[in-house]
């Protein structure tokens, strides 16, 4: 019987996941996915795989959500003269 | 000599960290003349390797032998056809070298050895992809393939229309993966092995009396989903116009030739070895789904080429519609269409390849790949000429041809119905061509006028090297010429195709070993029929344009729109209907 | 076609992959079950060569080929971002001027940098006794040198990080797994066998044979690879300026 | 409800799997386009280590813990996952290196308005 604290991973997760792609705007996408990438470790360490929590917290939530963040501020920058981005 | 397997993948691993670690120290021709002699020595070890694979090569990385049947190593499997595609792989690589010998305008500041380092990545993934006999395994390589293939297709970053084709490209394929995986995930869950073999006698362990249940449905339309959108498959088929119409053309000489043929390669052999027992997928609906999807492929790829006026555009669509053929003999299932499929596919490479480097010789001299902007300029291209034209025949399956021989045994394996589909898509795509040919180089025919505005034309694109060429250098002219008589040595080679067949028959069906295979009156009939039919559709598109070009067509050309988001939903809807076509047999037992 | 009729093809397309899915979720052996024989297997053969971290073992020892893979994979992006994300002709660099940094922000940052760098270099030594390895490890120092950015401005980033030198490391990185494989071959039975150095005593740092080595080399891949990604990006962001300026860039 | 519990972890990776390809396909952003599509793989790793876990197991890792006292997961889907994590971060990276050539070249990078290719 799988105890509680994964059901409860598992579903913060799903509506992270959910809430990632529901949100339009690049900006808080990337805070979403940030926090996506620790309920991720979070879950992947109730599952016993410390190994992959300690990548997914390392890419998934640090290095993927910063690219993100530098693609918006290129490609921002660059809009900027002609009215903001949605 | 099985040990060696793996040095298939390690070289060109090797001789692509040298370049890029040294690239920048040296000059751009040592980075490249290096890139080509660890290409060449790779393809002459893939040759060697499949001279003697009569008895399948079995290696297993890091010496892990299975200890009572059962391993914890990864298995790669040297037999027929996955040493066939290695050296197919290597030898297109090293055509595409020498075809892009100090072609490119100047590389990245610094950089002399990323392209080059690029396309040896490249080989390495198709090599990995064509030896894994580990589902995961294969998977790593699929990806490595792609990921190459998207820094490659988008290399000219100030090319608008590159950096779109490469993206749509890139998230199609990477969802294409991602479903691999997800199958991968589910047959691991149900049989806990991942070599393909071992996967296979898990699912004919774990089946019930009563056959494959939906689990088995679920990882067989997964996986086959991944491998599809690499063979371009219809509905799967979007990206791959949009990535050939953009790409370099050594590059798309590679992708068209061999990296599609690996997605068809890749449903052979997962089916073959994991969902052929008892406990997979039966037979007739596997056959019913590949019968269908490949139809669907020939006739929508044969129809689009010929509506084409980027000529990069109309040779994509003609690799879609030859995959939907090889998809519909893979999906008869017989040994003889394997081996004609094998042969087809060889010899389609050589053809392809060599078609695509004449495109980027009109493109580099006259800065266009239009064919009503080139209408009569490349007249004085006599060479390019005369190989272009034996390429559209070697399209339409003239007999000499590799792939003339290779069509007649599949042809006569498939049957009376399908036999008129290999004809009539033949011949439109070699059509179309023969078409291009007349128009551009010998100016024959009224000037076409713009069709509507919903069609992407070839003008307006730079030359990919520094400027216009004035002379052509004689490699770009030497790489088609030497493609295309080694297609007409898989025609004619003596003994050539039963080496082939033989080595296809013995890792396809354990060896039930097949009647020789070779040149028969009817084959050379369809060939010579096909070959009129498509000159003869020339001609008359030549002369009067209007006469063939039908607007019942536009709506099929609508859907391909460029978008992202279209690209993903038909990739959806393509898995559900693979379902929907292999669920009877599943229902039924 | 418009978007009414994409939404309706996902939505029909979805529902019908979504019944096909839970159907196979329902076949699936229970979650949490007992049967895991490639598994059990696993941990038998990284057991028997002293590797403390059986994921350890299965990545750089069992499925070594996989990870030579996922390594070049890497390798590749990287060369592809370095071809993808280079300044074309049509483009200039704009140098940026430092910005002010507050105080205890630069003392954080470069208090916390040398801190960061060790662990970064802790978790690659110890991947193959304690959760960890090269990945995670590379990722942690390499991320920490860009600490220096928060710390000070990106030019004293662009003193400290020259990425020649990052893109040949990488390079080297790659190179280092290909000859221990290759060593594997030449010295002992098969690529990438792990056959060649003693098993050490089980839990030391020297124990698991070559699985120290592999993890050290694709602890420094991963490290320069994350290093040079960053850079590329942080280049296109902060310093290379388009043409016109405008924004719609050329034709 | 045990019987949800058995299979509720692989409904949760279908479930991300299947909103990320519709966060895909109706995107008006090709920055949102790539986060979804790195949701979709989420679901690859939920899935991944959801098939491995057994009950009342522990890690894989035996620096602390004595090799046979205890039962442990299957470590072979942690390797999977891993190497699947890395690709992953090497194809966004790439997406978006091609995302921010599409801005520079195209103006925009809403995928609606990229008209280049058609027909």
């Amino acid at each position: 019987m799988a105890d509680a604290v994964i059901i409860v991973a598992l579903l913060l997760v799903a509506a992270a996941a959910t809430t990632a792609v529901l949100v339009r705007d690049p900006v808080r996408q990337a805070l979403v996915l940030a926090v996506l990438g620790v309920l991720l470790a979070v879950l992947f360490t109730t599952l016993q795989a410390p190994d992959v929590g300690l990548s997914q917290l390392a890419v998934g939530s640090a290095l993927t959500p910063l690219l993100l963040l530098l693609t918006v501020r290129k490609v921002r920058r660059r809009g900027r003269k002609e009215g903001p981005r949605r | 000599m099985d040990d060696l397997l793996p040095l298939l993948v390690a070289l060109p691993l090797l001789g692509a960290a040298v370049l890029v670690a040294g690239g920048r120290l040296v000059p751009r021709l040592v980075a490249e003349s290096v890139a080509c002699a660890v290409s060449a020595g790779t393809a002459a070890l893939a040759l060697v390797l499949l001279l003697n694979c009569s008895p399948p090569m079995v290696e297993w990385a890091g010496g892990w032998v299975p200890v009572n049947g059962r391993s914890v190593g990864i298995v790669l499997v040297g037999d027929g056809p996955g040493l066939g595609m290695a050296a197919l792989a290597s030898l297109l690589t090293l055509a595409a070298l020498a075809y892009s010998w100090r072609y490119f305008d100047e590389p990245p500041r610094g950089h002399a050895g990323s392209f080059p380092a690029l396309v040896l990545l490249f080989q390495a993934g198709m090599c990995g992809f064509a030896l894994a006999g580990d589902l995961f395994n294969a998977f790593v390589w699929f990806e490595l393939m792609s990921v190459v293939a998207y820094a490659l297709t988008g290399h000219r970053v100030e090319e608008a229309r590159a950096v779109q084709g490469a993206l749509t490209f890139a998230v199609v394929n990477s969802l294409g993966a991602y479903c691999l995986l997800m199958g991968i995930a589910l047959l691991y869950a149900r049989t806990g092995e991942l070599a393909m073999t071992q996967i296979g006698r898990g699912l004919d362990r774990a089946a019930g009396p009563d056959g494959p249940d939906v689990l088995v449905l679920a990882a067989f339309v997964l996986v086959l989903t991944g491998l599809l959108v690499k063979a371009a498959a219809v509905p799967f088929h979007f990206w791959l116009p949009d990535a050939h119409a953009v790409a370099p053309t050594p590059v798309c000489m590679v992708l068209s030739g061999v990296m599609v043929e690996l997605g068809a390669y890749g449903v052979w052999r997962v089916y073959g070895t994991v969902f052929a027992g008892p406990g997979g997928i039966p037979a007739a609906d596997f056959e019913r789904a590949l019968t269908v999807l490949g139809a669907l492929t020939a006739a929508v790829g044969a129809i689009l080429c010929w509506y084409q006026r980027h000529l990069k555009r109309l040779l994509a669509y003609s690799t879609v519609a030859h995959m939907g053929l090889f998809l519909l003999g893979i999906g008869v299932l017989k040994p003889e269409a394997d081996d004609g499929i094998a042969l087809y596919l060889l010899g389609h490479a050589g053809v392809k390849a060599a078609l695509f480097a004449c495109a980027g010789i009109l493109l580099d001299r006259y800065g266009s790949v239009d064919e009503h902007a080139l209408r009569g300029r490349a007249r004085e291209l006599r060479g390019v000429a005369v190989l272009f034209t034996l390429g559209a025949l070697g399209l339409a399956g003239l007999p000499p041809f590799g792939t003339a021989l290779g069509k007649s045994i599949t042809e006569e394996a498939v049957g009376g119905p399908l036999t008129v589909l290999y004809v009539l898509a033949t011949a439109v795509t070699a059509g179309a061509v023969l078409r291009v040919a007349a128009r551009v180089f010998l100016g024959l025919g009224p000037p076409p006028e713009n069709g509507d505005a919903y069609e992407t034309t070839g003008s307006g694109e730079r030359p990919e090297t520094r400027h216009r060429l004035g002379r052509i250098p004689d490699s770009m002219k030497a790489v088609p010429a030497v493609l295309l008589a080694g297609v007409l040595a898989v025609g004619v080679g003596p003994g050539f195709a039963d080496v082939v067949a033989h080595a296809v028959n013995e890792a396809g069906s354990g060896g039930v070993l097949v009647a020789s295979v070779h040149w028969t009156p009817a084959g050379i009939l369809l060939g010579l029929a096909s070959t009129a039919l498509a000159v003869g559709l020339a001609a008359v598109a030549v002369t009067r344009p209007k006469l063939l070009a039908p607007a019942w067509a536009l709506p099929l050309r609508r859907l391909q729109s460029g978008h992202v988001g279209d690209y993903v939903a038909w990739l959806l809807v393509g898995a559900a209907v693979l379902g929907a076509l292999a669920l009877p047999g599943v229902l039924g037992s | 076609m418009n978007r009414r009729i994409r939404l309706w093809l996902v939505a029909v397309a979805g529902t019908a992959l979504a019944a096909l899915l839970v159907a196979a979720c329902l076949d699936l052996p229970d979650f949490g079950g007992d049967r895991h024989p490639y598994g059990d297997r696993a941990v038998d053969a990284s057991l028997a060569r002293h590797t403390a971290n059986t994921v350890a073992s299965v990545n750089f020892d069992q499925r070594a080929f996989d990870t030579l893979g996922e390594l070049t994979v890497l390798f590749a992006a990287v060369v592809g971002c370095v071809v993808l994300l280079r300044q074309t002709r049509d483009e200039h660099r704009a140098r940026p001027e430092p910005e002010p940094v507050a105080r205890p922000v630069r003392r954080y940052a470069l208090a916390v940098l040398p801190v960061a760098l060790l662990t970064g270099l802790y978790v690659i030594a110890h991947g193959q006794l304690s959760p960890g390895g090269g990945f995670q490890g590379g990722v942690v120092a390499a991320t920490a040198l860009h600490l220096l950015y928060l710390g000070a401005d990106y030019r004293a980033l662009e003193r400290v990080r020259p990425l020649g030198l990052y893109e040949a490391g990488d390079a080297v990185a790659v190179s280092a797994y290909l000859v221990t494989g290759l060593a594997g071959l030449i010295g002992a039975t098969a690529f990438l066998a792990n056959t060649l150095l003693p098993y050490g005593t089980f839990n030391t740092l020297s124990s698991g044979g070559t699985v120290p080595l592999l993890n050290a080399a694709v602890g420094m891949e991963v490290a320069c690879a994350v290093v040079v990604l960053l850079a590329r990006f942080l280049d296109q962001a902060v310093e290379i300026e388009d043409p016109t300026g405008k924004g719609s860039g050329t034709p | 409800m045990t019987a949800v519990t058995h299979v509720l972890p692989y409904l949760v990776a279908v479930w991300i799997f299947l909103i990320g390809c519709y966060g895909l396909a109706t995107s008006r952003n090709l920055i949102h386009a790539v986060g979804c599509l790195s949701v979709c793989q989420a679901a690859t790793y939920v899935l991944l280590l959801a098939v491995g876990y057994r009950d009342g197991a522990t890690a894989p890792v035996f620096s602390d813990v004595e090799p046979g006292s205890r039962p442990v997961v299957d470590p072979v889907v942690q390797a999977l996952a891993l190497t699947d994590v890395v690709v992953g971060a090497t194809v966004t990276a790439l997406l978006l290196a091609l995302v921010v050539q599409v801005a520079k070249r195209h103006g925009t990078v809403d995928p609606d308005e990229l008209s280049e290719l058609r027909g």
